[in-house]
């Protein structure tokens, strides 16, 4: 078995001396890592003939903290808030990922109560990062205007955020044994109202920028991602889904209060940028769906089964758990000695380093401007690559 | 809403041929540059989400300070706001892209990474603890993330700082308020009491106080009023 | 199909691997040059047809002064999830 | 169908990992032929400039915040978490008895309780609470863990500086027992030797008070007295005091 390794210096050289004169020349462009398409450090070298794309080769690494290796000296009550801090869009679903593995460990049962909580603040976390995707794709397709919109609804989901947990980014909300604090009195009235007002917000964003000749332009049948190079790929979330694999784990895995509620899994016919584009259109709208559906009836009950200081007892074994965030599947890897409180190796399964490899596979063949497209389609969040 | 409510100084600096014109010019100066900040989009981690992009956007308006020109050339922009995480393979980018910016040039560092390596202070092997390690700063912003009103605050404690800053004729020399030892005497909390103080006189003004001294106050109310009422 | 019916069948092709134990997904060891061959047969037999290699880490073991690596294996048609270490 | 129609969705079933799914499958149009494409893309940007100039005519609400200026009325949620700050009593007392719950629950070390044992009682108590605000992650980790419920998170959000030293707090302007080991004491003396104020240290403390060279503590200082208690001036150290437990 011979694996090879190509170092980013000889994968650097140019495959080919031009035979004929007149024969155009492959170069090698940087984006990145500072580069405003990126949302963050990421450095894409792209080798090019012309306008035209051969090959993208990704250097990640440019926000690596080393949050897996500082995690083996950390209880796991204080390894949440560091999973806010990898894909910050989707902190709640972060924090259940490595919550679920935990309470898989040390068998902590948790109840209804807790489990429609963590459900409701997970879809209205999809329904905020999407939103400020949708901003962001718009902005970096060229179209300012969208961006602004976007942001408003982002505000607005942020306030509940505000309310019930006490922070806007980082929440650390989901713990081991049930949420940090109880929903704010105000919690029911005002999702409803933001319920209420999201509706039609969708079909104005449809209005705004779905229907726009250039986006359209740049994204029909650009950067089409079969399923099977997708699976293989190790995709996942939207980006699979629009190439049409209905794989999501909120059908596929039975957690949280999904088995509970009636949504659709949202796919895409071909697998280009305007499918990737329009999954997440459709996702806004069901995940809207399963809140209403939800938002009546959650249980009572207590929402911290576990004392705070008491230490959490993990039997040695291997455990992995994973939930679907915005972006994909989040998956925790925890190994327990069974010694000591904390977690011996604990590696993530990041959704959009996965995500990101695709782009070896899609962009060859197209334009430069087209990568831009691409990436955006993606919804990258660099700190979740690199951890 | 320009916030600025100080009067021109008056100090004549004598010299000969007069020097009325070159103290006042060091003053007008230096607030154009407070008041048109021009950012660089230069954000690595969760902060880059409520530091440039929510304060860009409609909740927060950055343009209402002048600084809504976020540029992604570095050569275009003066005011780099660190808005997360640096590590030892960012470091010695974020040094070169500071290094290409034209003087002068300010640095805000928000969030607890970019001012002291925060949540990865202990236990990682790659951050760099404190953005001020590798460029200077000229404000921090703690907060994890700071929230964009104290985003604002902090643009507000750069205008300051630039405002009473270095002269023209002089560039390099940049004077902050607050000294880097304390003198004699002297804690820290009369420091921060200073610069909130300082702060709240410069650049708070009530509008609505304002707008009623003016003779247009009453049509512009009428206006708002009416078109409020439409939706 | 459940995890002990699946582990039967990895333990049938793959001379070598033995189940492992303390883990809560199934899962199976198999020695270091069997991978490759495990590996193609894992994804191309088709009541496997594990397709998605879902992530894939390390651990150190200094104590027995070897590594152990882990596959984290998924079919989309029969939907298992299968961990191997080796 | 239309160009623009975005409700004609594919509801279907569909198997996988041995699952019948329900799917919904994103609208799909392609562009019809050349003239009419002109009139869609035409209408397409009218129908997007439409909704941007209905919102600018008539604004059902503006949402930008005028921040600098309404200060005065701006309103955080009560649960916001912006600053760590010691809850005190109607008499100005603290809860803190210097157990290091929270410096053990919080992640980055940004928390240092420092100990001694009193002049008084000889019991363990509270000497200095320092709090970094520049690691600070605000996770609530430390207030959970407080099993007396001394500590909270404040709303004060505006710190910023211009020197990363002025962001080290030292939390308790007095020093010394919780409130509810002063109050079994009846002697306003012994009370006021239990509690050490700690006016220069109150509010941010460069590098923990260290590398300040002749810090003296000035009369006008902005110290308000926590204690009911008449403070006249420092204790001078005493011996087998200030023994400090790091």
């Amino acid at each position: 078995m011979t694996v090879t390794i190509r170092t980013l210096n000889e994968l650097l050289q140019p495959s080919h001396l031009p035979a004929h004169p007149l024969a155009t020349q492959e170069y090698f462009v940087n984006m990145g890592p500072q580069h405003p398409i990126s949302h963050g450090s990421l450095r894409l070298v792209l080798r090019l003939d012309g306008e035209t794309v051969k090959e993208v080769i990704p250097v990640p690494g440019f926000v690596h903290r080393g949050v897996e290796k500082m995690c083996e000296s950390l209880t796991p009550r204080q390894i949440v808030p560091y999973t806010d801090r990898l894909d910050y869009l989707s902190a709640f679903m972060n924090n259940w990922a490595i919550t679920r593995v935990v309470e898989t460990a040390a068998g902590i049962e948790s109840n209804e109560r807790i489990e429609t909580i963590r459900t409701l603040m997970s879809e209205l976390q999809r329904i905020q990062s999407h939103a400020l995707w949708w901003g962001v794709t718009g902005m970096d397709l060229g179209a300012f205007t969208a961006f602004l919109y976007g942001f408003r609804e982002r505000e607005v989901i942020s306030e509940i955020f505000e309310e019930t947990v006490g922070a806007r980014l980082t929440m650390n909300y989901i713990q081991p044994g049930g949420v940090m604090y109880d929903i704010h009195p105000n919690f029911v009235k005002r999702v409803k109202d933001v319920m209420a007002y999201m509706k039609p917000i969708i079909d104005e964003y449809d209005t705004l920028l779905s229907g726009n000749v250039i986006l359209q332009e740049r994204c029909r049948n650009i950067g089409i991602l079969s399923p099977e190079k997708a699976i293989a790929l190790g995709c996942t979330g939207p980006v699979l889904r629009a190439s049409g694999v209905p794989y999501d784990l909120r059908k596929m895995e039975n957690y949280g209060v999904y088995n509970k509620v009636d949504f659709n899994v949202v796919v895409g016919a071909v697998g280009d940028c305007w499918d990737r584009y329009y999954v997440r259109m459709q996702e806004m709208r069901e995940s809207i769906r399963i809140v209403e559906q939800l938002i009546d009836s959650i249980p009572e009950g207590p929402t911290m089964t576990l004392r705070y200081n008491l230490p959490i007892e993990m039997p040695e074994g291997t455990y992995y758990s994973q939930v679907e965030t915005a972006r994909g599947v989040f998956g925790a890897f925890l190994v327990a000695e069974g010694k000591s409180e904390k977690p011996y190796p604990l590696h993530f399964r990041s959704p959009n380093y996965n995500n990101l490899w695709s782009v070896t596979a899609l962009a060859p063949g197209w334009r430069v401007a087209d990568i831009i497209a691409i990436l955006s389609s993606l919804d990258l969040v660099i700190p979740d690559i690199d951890r | 809403m320009g916030l600025i409510t100080e009067t021109l100084p008056a100090v004549i600096e004598k010299f000969p041929g007069g020097s009325l014109i070159v103290t006042s010019m060091d003053y007008a100066i230096n607030c154009s540059r407070a008041n048109s900040l021009w950012p660089l989009t230069f954000g690595t981690k969760c902060c880059a989400i409520e530091m440039l992009m929510a304060t860009g956007a409609a909740h927060q308006d950055l343009s209402r300070f002048g600084a809504e020109v976020a540029r992604a050339s570095v050569r275009q922009a003066d005011l780099m706001v660190i808005a997360g995480a640096i590590v030892k393979k960012m470091a010695p980018r974020m040094r070169m892209l500071y290094e290409q910016m034209a003087e002068p040039r300010y640095v805000i560092a928000t969030g607890a990474c970019a001012v002291s390596g925060g949540p990865f202070m202990y236990n990682s092997y790659s951050i760099v603890r404190g953005a001020d390690e590798v460029i200077p700063v000229d404000v921090y912003v703690p907060g994890c993330p700071p929230r964009p009103e104290a985003f604002f605050w902090g643009l507000l404690a750069l205008q300051k700082m630039i405002k009473e800053g270095e002269s023209v004729r002089r560039p390099g020399i940049r004077r902050k308020p607050v000294m880097a030892a304390l003198p004699n005497g002297m804690t820290a909390a009369d420091v921060r009491a200073e610069i909130q103080r300082e702060l709240e006189q410069d650049n708070v003004i009530d509008v609505e106080k304002e707008a009623e001294s003016k003779p247009w106050a009453a049509k512009v109310k009428e206006w708002i009023r009416k078109s409020s009422s439409i939706s | 199909m459940d995890s002990e019916e699946l582990l039967d069948i990895v333990e049938r092709i793959e001379s070598g691997a033995t189940k492992r134990e303390k883990s809560d997904r199934p899962a199976v060891h198999v020695p270091v040059d069997r991978l490759l061959s495990a590996m193609r047969r894992l994804r191309n037999y088709q009541w496997l047809s594990f397709d998605m290699l879902v992530t894939h880490t390390a651990i150190d073991w200094p104590d027995d002064n070897r590594f152990e690596l882990v596959y984290l294996l998924y079919s989309t048609v029969h939907g298992h999830l299968l961990e191997r270490p080796q | 169908m239309s160009f623009m129609d975005f409700t004609d969705l594919r509801y279907e079933k569909r198997t996988l990992g041995g699952k019948i799914l329900p799917v919904v499958v994103c609208p799909r149009f392609n562009p019809r032929s050349q003239p009419m494409r002109v009139f869609d893309a035409v209408k397409g940007l009218l129908q997007g400039m439409r909704l941007t100039l209905g919102y600018l005519l008539s604004p059902s609400k503006i949402v930008t915040q005028q921040y600098p200026e309404n200060r005065a009325t701006l309103k955080f949620p009560e649960r916001y978490r912006a600053i760590l700050k010691f809850k005190y009593d109607e008499n100005g007392l603290h809860k803190c008895t210097g157990c290091k719950n929270c410096e053990v629950a919080c992640p980055n070390a940004s928390i240092k309780v420092i100990t001694r044992d009193s002049v008084i009682t000889e019991d363990h108590e509270l000497d200095r609470y320092i709090w970094r605000l520049d690691s600070c992650m605000f996770c609530n980790a430390c207030v959970q863990a407080c099993p007396f419920d001394a500590i909270e998170m404040g709303h004060a959000f505006e710190n910023a500086v211009y020197d990363r030293r002025l962001l080290i707090y030292g939390l308790n302007p007095i020093a010394g027992p919780a409130a509810s080991a002063l109050e079994n004491e009846e002697d306003p003396e012994v009370r006021r030797r239990m509690s050490d104020p700690r006016t220069i240290l109150g509010g941010p403390i460069p590098l923990n008070g260290a590398g300040l060279p002749n810090l003296k503590p000035v009369a006008a200082a902005p110290f308000v007295d926590p204690l009911p208690i008449a403070v006249t001036d420092p204790l001078p150290p005493e011996d087998g005091e200030g023994e400090e437990v790091s």
